[in-house]
C-alpha cells in the first residue's frame, strides 16, 4: 500500500457516499453537495490508480481537470434550477406526486 | 417503507463499496503506459508542461467539447425563464472599505492571471487557473457593488463568452487544410496554443463569474 | 477525398455558438441551415462506408492511445444519419411550433445545436472519456432544453432529470477510472484486445458501472422514473428530440460496449437479466401508457416501453449462432430507427393537436379526425411501427426479433413481444377512438399552418417507408 | 505515509459531515473544507495543476455559488415566515 493506493481508496469511498447521498437525501441542496463529492471520489479513484506504481501521469491528470470544470457547470445549472423550484414551489425539494404517478391504480 | 428503501441503498452502495476496494487493491501493472508516450512527444507538443500539453494538444479535443459544455451550462441558466417577481437587483450595501479593496484587488488579479496563463506553458497553471483567478475578479467586483448582475447579456458580452470556443473551433478547423483536425504543423504549436489559451481565458473568465452572476441576479427583494 | 467526419461535430457546434450570439429567439434559419448540411455529409459519409468500409480519423494526428481516435462504421452511419434526418423536419416544425406559441422560446436553438453536436460526436467517439464528455454535454442539453418551458412542471421534470443524468455519468466515468487503472489506455481500439487477454475483477465492475450509468440514461425499466415527467412537460419539439434521439445515444453506446469492448466478459446470465428488464419495460410502459390521461404522458410511457424491445438484443445475440445474433442485432438497429423516427411523428403530432386544441387532456380530442385529418393520420402511421404492423420499420424490426427468439428457442421473449403488440395496440386506439368521437359544442380549433402538419407527416411516413428500405439500411449496417 | 492516512481520515470525515449535519449553511462550510483538503490531497498526489483549480474552482466557486443558494434560502424562509 502506498499513497496513491490510499487516495484510491479514499476516492472509492467519497464515490459511496456520495451515490448514497444522491439517492436519499431529499433536500436538493445536499444532492448537489452529494454530486460534488461522488465527482471528487471518481477523480481520486482515477488519478490515484493510475499514479499506483508513483509516477505522475499527466494523462488522468488532464482528464480530472476537464472534469472539474464540467462538475462546476452541472452545479451551477443544478443550482439554477433548485432556485426556480424554490421560487415557485417554496421548497428546495422534488415533489414527491410525480413519481407517485408511475402507479397503476391511478 | 422509507426505511426500508434506505436499508437497501445503503447495503447495495455498502457492497458496491467493498467490491470497489477490494478490485482496487487487486490489479496487475497496467500493458500501456502513457506517460512514456507523453515524455517522448512532449518536445513536438509546443509546450513543455506535460498537463498542458495533453490538455491543449494531444488529447485538446476533448477540451475543445469541455468549454462546450461549460458554455452550455450557462446557456442553460440564461434560457430560464425569469421569474416575473423578484427580478429587482439586490441593493448592495456598498462598503467603502471592500470597495477600495476590489478596486486595488482587481488590476492585480488579471496581471496574476496574465502570468498563470503565460506560465502554463512550461509549468503548473493555463487558461482553466487563470480563467478562474478572472472570475474570482468578477465575483469580487459584484460583492463590492461595482459589478452588476447579469439579467440578460448583451450581444458584446454574448461575444466574449463565446469568443474562446470560437477560436478554438477556427484555429481546429483551419488545421484541417494541413492536416486533421487540431494537428498543429510543425513549430507553431506553440504559438497557436497560447492564441487558443489566451482566448479561453477571457471566455472562462466571464463564463465562470457569469455562472455566479446570473444566479446572484434571480436574488429576491428582502 | 473530402472527409465528412469532423464537420458533422463542428457543423453544430459552429451554428449553435452563433446562434448563441445572435441572441435569445434566434438562430432558427442558421439551424435549418446547419442541419440540412449535416444531412448531406452524414450522406456522404454512409456512402464512403457502404463503399470503403469502416473508417478511423485520428484527431490531432498522433492516434490512438496518446490521441483521441474517432471510428464510423456501419452501425455510426445508420445513427448519425437518423440523428440529422429527425433533426431537420423537426427544425422546421420547431420554427413552425414557436411561432405558433406565444410562449417565448430563449436560446431553444443553440441548446438543440449543442444536443446535436453532442450526439454526432457520440457516435464517432472512439475513446471513453471523449465518450463521457459528449455525454455531458448530450445531458446539459437535454436538461436545458427540459427547463426552457419554466413553470414548475418543467423546471422539477428537469430537475430530477439532471439528477438521473448526472448520476448515470458518475456511475459511467468511475467505470472508465478503473479501465484507465487497469489497462492505461482509454481508446476502444487499444483497450478491447487487452480485455480479451486478461481481464480482473476491477473490469468486470468496470463493465456493471458503465452498462449500469447507461442504463439510467436510456431510462431503461426500473430506471424510466426521470422519463415520462422530463418528455411529457418538454415543449412538443423538445419531447421528440429527446424522445427519438437522445435516449438512443445512451442505447447506442450499450451496444458498442456489450458487442465489442467488454464481449470477451459478458456472460449469457448477465444477457437474460437485460432481457428481463426490456421485457419488464415492454409490460409496465405500455400498461401505464394505457392508463395516461393526458396525450404526451401516454407518448411518454410509449417510449418507455418501445426501449425494452431495444434490450431483447442481448438475450437473443448473447452466445447465440452467429446467424441468430446477426438477426437479433438487426432487428434492434432497425427497432432503434423505426422507433426513432416513429416517435418524433407522434410527439410533433401531439403537439399539433395539442396546439390546436389548447387542451393536453386525451378527453379533449374529440373531433381532432375532422379538423386535423393530416395530423390523426400521422398519428396512425407512427402508431403503426409502434404497434409492429406491417409494412413499417416497426415491423421488420419486430420481425427479425420474432425469428431470432424462434430460432434460438427462446419463447418466452415472443410473449412478451406479441402482448406487447396488443397492449400498444390499445393505447395507440385510445387516442384514435377519442378522436374520431365528434367535437363538443363548445370546443374551439385553432387553424395550424402547414409547416405544423407536414413535417410530422414526413417522418411518420419514414418510419413506415423503412419497412420497404429495410434492406438498405442493413446493407449499410453491416459495412464494416 | 502518516500524513496521507490522515488526510484520507479528514476528507472522509468532512464529506459525512457535509452531507449529514442538519444546518444547511454548516454543510457547506464543511463542504468548502473538504475543497480545501481536495486541493492539498491532489498536491500530494504531484498534481499541482489540479490542486490549484480545485482550491479555485472546486473550493472556491462552488463555495461561492453554494453560499449564495443557502442565503437565498434563508431570506425566503424569512419572507414566509416573518
Amino acid at each position: 500500500m502506498n499513497a496513491p493506493l490510499i487516495y484510491a481508496l479514499t476516492g472509492a469511498a467519497l464515490f459511496v457516499f456520495g451515490v448514497t447521498g444522491l439517492m436519499l437525501q431529499a433536500h436538493l441542496l445536499r444532492k448537489i453537495l452529494a454530486f460534488n463529492v461522488m465527482g471528487s471520489g471518481i477523480f481520486l479513484v482515477l488519478v490515484g490508480l493510475a499514479q499506483r506504481t508513483g509516477i505522475p501521469d499527466p494523462v488522468p491528470q488532464a482528464m480530472v481537470l476537464t472534469g472539474i470544470v464540467v462538475a462546476i457547470a452541472a452545479t451551477a445549472l443544478a443550482l439554477a434550477l433548485a432556485r426556480q423550484l424554490l421560487d415557485q414551489s417554496g421548497e428546495m425539494r422534488l415533489p414527491e406526486e410525480e413519481a407517485g404517478k408511475d402507479k397503476l391504480d391511478v | 417503507m422509507k426505511a426500508l428503501l434506505n436499508i437497501a441503498v445503503l447495503s447495495l452502495t455498502g457492497a458496491l463499496g467493498l467490491v470497489l476496494a477490494w478490485s482496487i487493491l487487486d490489479l496487475p501493472a497496467s500493458a500501456v503506459r502513457l506517460p512514456e508516450q507523453v515524455t517522448a512527444q512532449l518536445d513536438m507538443s509546443g509546450v513543455a508542461h506535460p498537463v498542458t500539453a495533453v490538455l491543449l494538444n494531444f488529447r485538446g479535443y476533448d477540451t475543445l467539447l469541455e468549454i462546450a459544455v461549460l458554455l452550455l451550462a450557462l446557456l442553460g441558466m440564461l434560457a430560464l425563464p425569469r421569474q416575473a417577481s423578484g427580478s429587482k437587483p439586490r441593493p448592495v450595501p456598498a462598503s467603502p472599505m471592500l470597495q477600495t479593496l476590489a478596486r486595488l484587488l482587481t488590476p492585480l488579479m488579471v496581471l496574476v492571471a496574465g502570468y498563470v496563463l503565460w506560465a502554463g506553458a512550461h509549468r503548473p497553471g493555463g487558461a482553466f487557473q487563470a480563467g478562474a483567478v478572472l472570475a474570482g475578479a468578477g465575483v469580487l467586483l459584484h460583492l463590492a457593488g461595482l459589478l452588476p448582475a447579469w439579467a440578460t447579456p448583451g450581444r458584446a458580452l454574448r461575444a466574449g463568452l463565446a469568443t474562446g470556443l470560437l477560436v478554438f473551433i477556427a484555429v481546429a478547423a483551419t488545421l484541417m487544410t494541413q492536416g486533421t483536425l487540431l494537428q498543429y504543423p510543425p513549430g507553431w504549436a506553440g504559438a497557436l496554443i497560447l492564441v487558443i489559451e489566451a482566448s479561453l481565458t477571457l471566455s472562462l473568465g466571464l463564463i465562470l463569474a457569469g455562472l455566479y452572476l446570473v444566479l446572484a441576479d434571480s436574488k429576491v427583494q428582502a | 477525398m473530402f472527409d465528412p467526419i469532423p464537420w458533422l461535430i463542428l457543423s453544430p457546434l459552429i451554428w449553435a455558438t452563433l446562434a448563441f450570439v445572435q441572441g435569445p429567439g434566434r438562430g432558427g434559419r442558421l439551424a435549418v441551415a446547419g442541419v440540412a448540411l449535416q444531412l448531406a455529409l452524414a450522406a456522404t459519409l454512409a456512402q464512403q462506408i457502404i463503399a470503403g468500409g469502416a473508417r478511423v480519423y485520428a484527431v490531432g494526428g498522433w492516434g490512438a492511445p496518446l490521441g483521441i481516435d474517432l471510428a464510423a462504421d456501419g452501425l455510426s452511419a445508420v445513427m448519425l444519419l437518423l440523428t440529422q434526418a429527425v433533426a431537420l423536419p423537426l427544425a422546421f416544425y420547431a420554427r413552425a411550433y414557436f411561432a405558433a406559441h406565444a410562449a417565448p422560446l430563449r436560446y431553444f436553438w443553440p441548446l438543440t445545436g449543442y444536443l446535436l453536436a453532442a450526439m454526432n460526436a457520440l457516435f464517432l467517439s472512439a475513446d471513453v472519456f471523449n465518450i463521457y464528455v459528449t455525454l455531458e454535454l448530450l445531458g446539459l442539453a437535454a436538461v436545458g432544453l427540459v427547463a426552457v418551458a419554466g413553470g414548475a412542471g418543467p423546471v422539477s421534470a428537469a430537475m430530477r432529470y439532471l439528477l438521473a443524468t448526472l448520476l448515470g455519468s458518475g456511475a459511467y466515468l468511475l467505470g472508465v477510472a478503473l479501465l484507465y487503472g487497469v489497462y492505461g489506455s482509454v481508446s476502444l481500439a487499444a483497450l478491447a484486445p487487452l480485455i480479451a487477454a486478461d481481464a480482473p475483477t476491477a473490469v468486470s465492475l468496470a463493465a456493471a458501472l458503465m452498462l449500469l450509468g447507461l442504463m439510467l440514461k436510456t431510462a431503461l425499466f426500473p430506471f424510466h422514473f426521470w422519463l415520462p415527467p422530463a418528455h411529457g412537460n418538454a415543449p412538443a419539439p423538445v419531447s421528440a428530440l429527446l424522445s427519438a434521439l437522445v435516449i438512443k445515444a445512451s442505447f447506442y453506446l450499450i451496444l458498442r460496449l456489450w458487442f465489442d469492448l467488454f464481449a470477451p466478459i459478458a456472460s449469457v446470465t448477465a444477457a437474460q437479466f437485460l432481457g428481463a428488464l426490456g421485457a419488464g419495460a415492454v409490460i409496465w410502459g405500455s400498461l401505464l401508457a394505457l392508463r395516461q390521461t393526458h396525450l404526451k404522458m401516454l407518448v411518454a410511457y410509449s417510449t418507455v416501453a418501445q426501449v425494452g424491445y431495444l434490450f431483447l438484443i442481448f438475450p437473443l445475440a448473447t452466445g447465440a449462432a452467429a446467424e441468430v445474433a446477426a438477426s437479433a442485432w438487426q432487428g434492434g438497429a432497425l427497432q432503434a430507427v423505426a422507433h426513432g423516427l416513429a416517435k418524433a411523428a407522434m410527439f410533433a403530432a401531439a403537439g399539433a393537436m395539442i396546439a390546436a386544441t389548447g387542451r393536453d387532456e386525451i378527453a379533449g380530442l374529440a373531433g381532432v379526425a375532422t379538423r386535423l385529418p393530416l395530423t390523426l393520420f400521422t398519428f396512425v402511421l407512427a402508431g403503426m411501427t409502434i404497434m409492429g404492423l406491417p409494412p413499417s420499420g416497426g415491423f421488420s424490426a419486430k420481425w427479425l426479433l420474432l425469428g431470432a427468439a424462434l430460432a434460438s428457442g427462446q419463447w418466452w421473449w415472443i410473449v412478451v413481444m406479441l402482448a406487447g403488440g396488443l397492449l400498444s395496440a390499445a393505447y395507440v386506439f385510445k387516442v384514435l377512438r377519442q378522436a374520431f368521437l365528434p367535437a363538443e359544442e363548445a370546443a374551439h380549433f385553432k387553424p395550424l399552418p402547414r409547416t405544423l402538419e407536414w413535417p410530422a407527416f414526413l417522418l411518420a411516413l419514414a418510419s413506415l417507408l423503412l419497412g420497404l428500405w429495410a434492406s438498405e439500411m442493413l446493407n449499410l449496417l453491416g459495412a464494416a | 505515509m502518516i500524513f496521507d492516512l490522515l488526510l484520507a481520515a479528514a476528507l472522509l470525515w468532512s464529506a459525512v459531515q457535509a452531507l449529514t449535519t442538519p444546518d444547511l449553511f454548516r454543510a457547506v462550510v464543511l463542504f468548502i473544507v473538504f475543497g480545501l483538503l481536495m486541493a492539498l490531497a491532489w498536491a500530494r498526489l504531484d498534481a499541482p495543476d489540479i490542486a490549484l483549480a480545485e482550491a479555485a474552482i472546486g473550493a472556491g466557486l462552488s463555495g461561492a455559488l453554494l453560499l449564495d443558494a443557502v442565503g437565498h434560502l434563508r431570506q425566503k424562509r424569512r419572507e414566509r415566515s416573518p
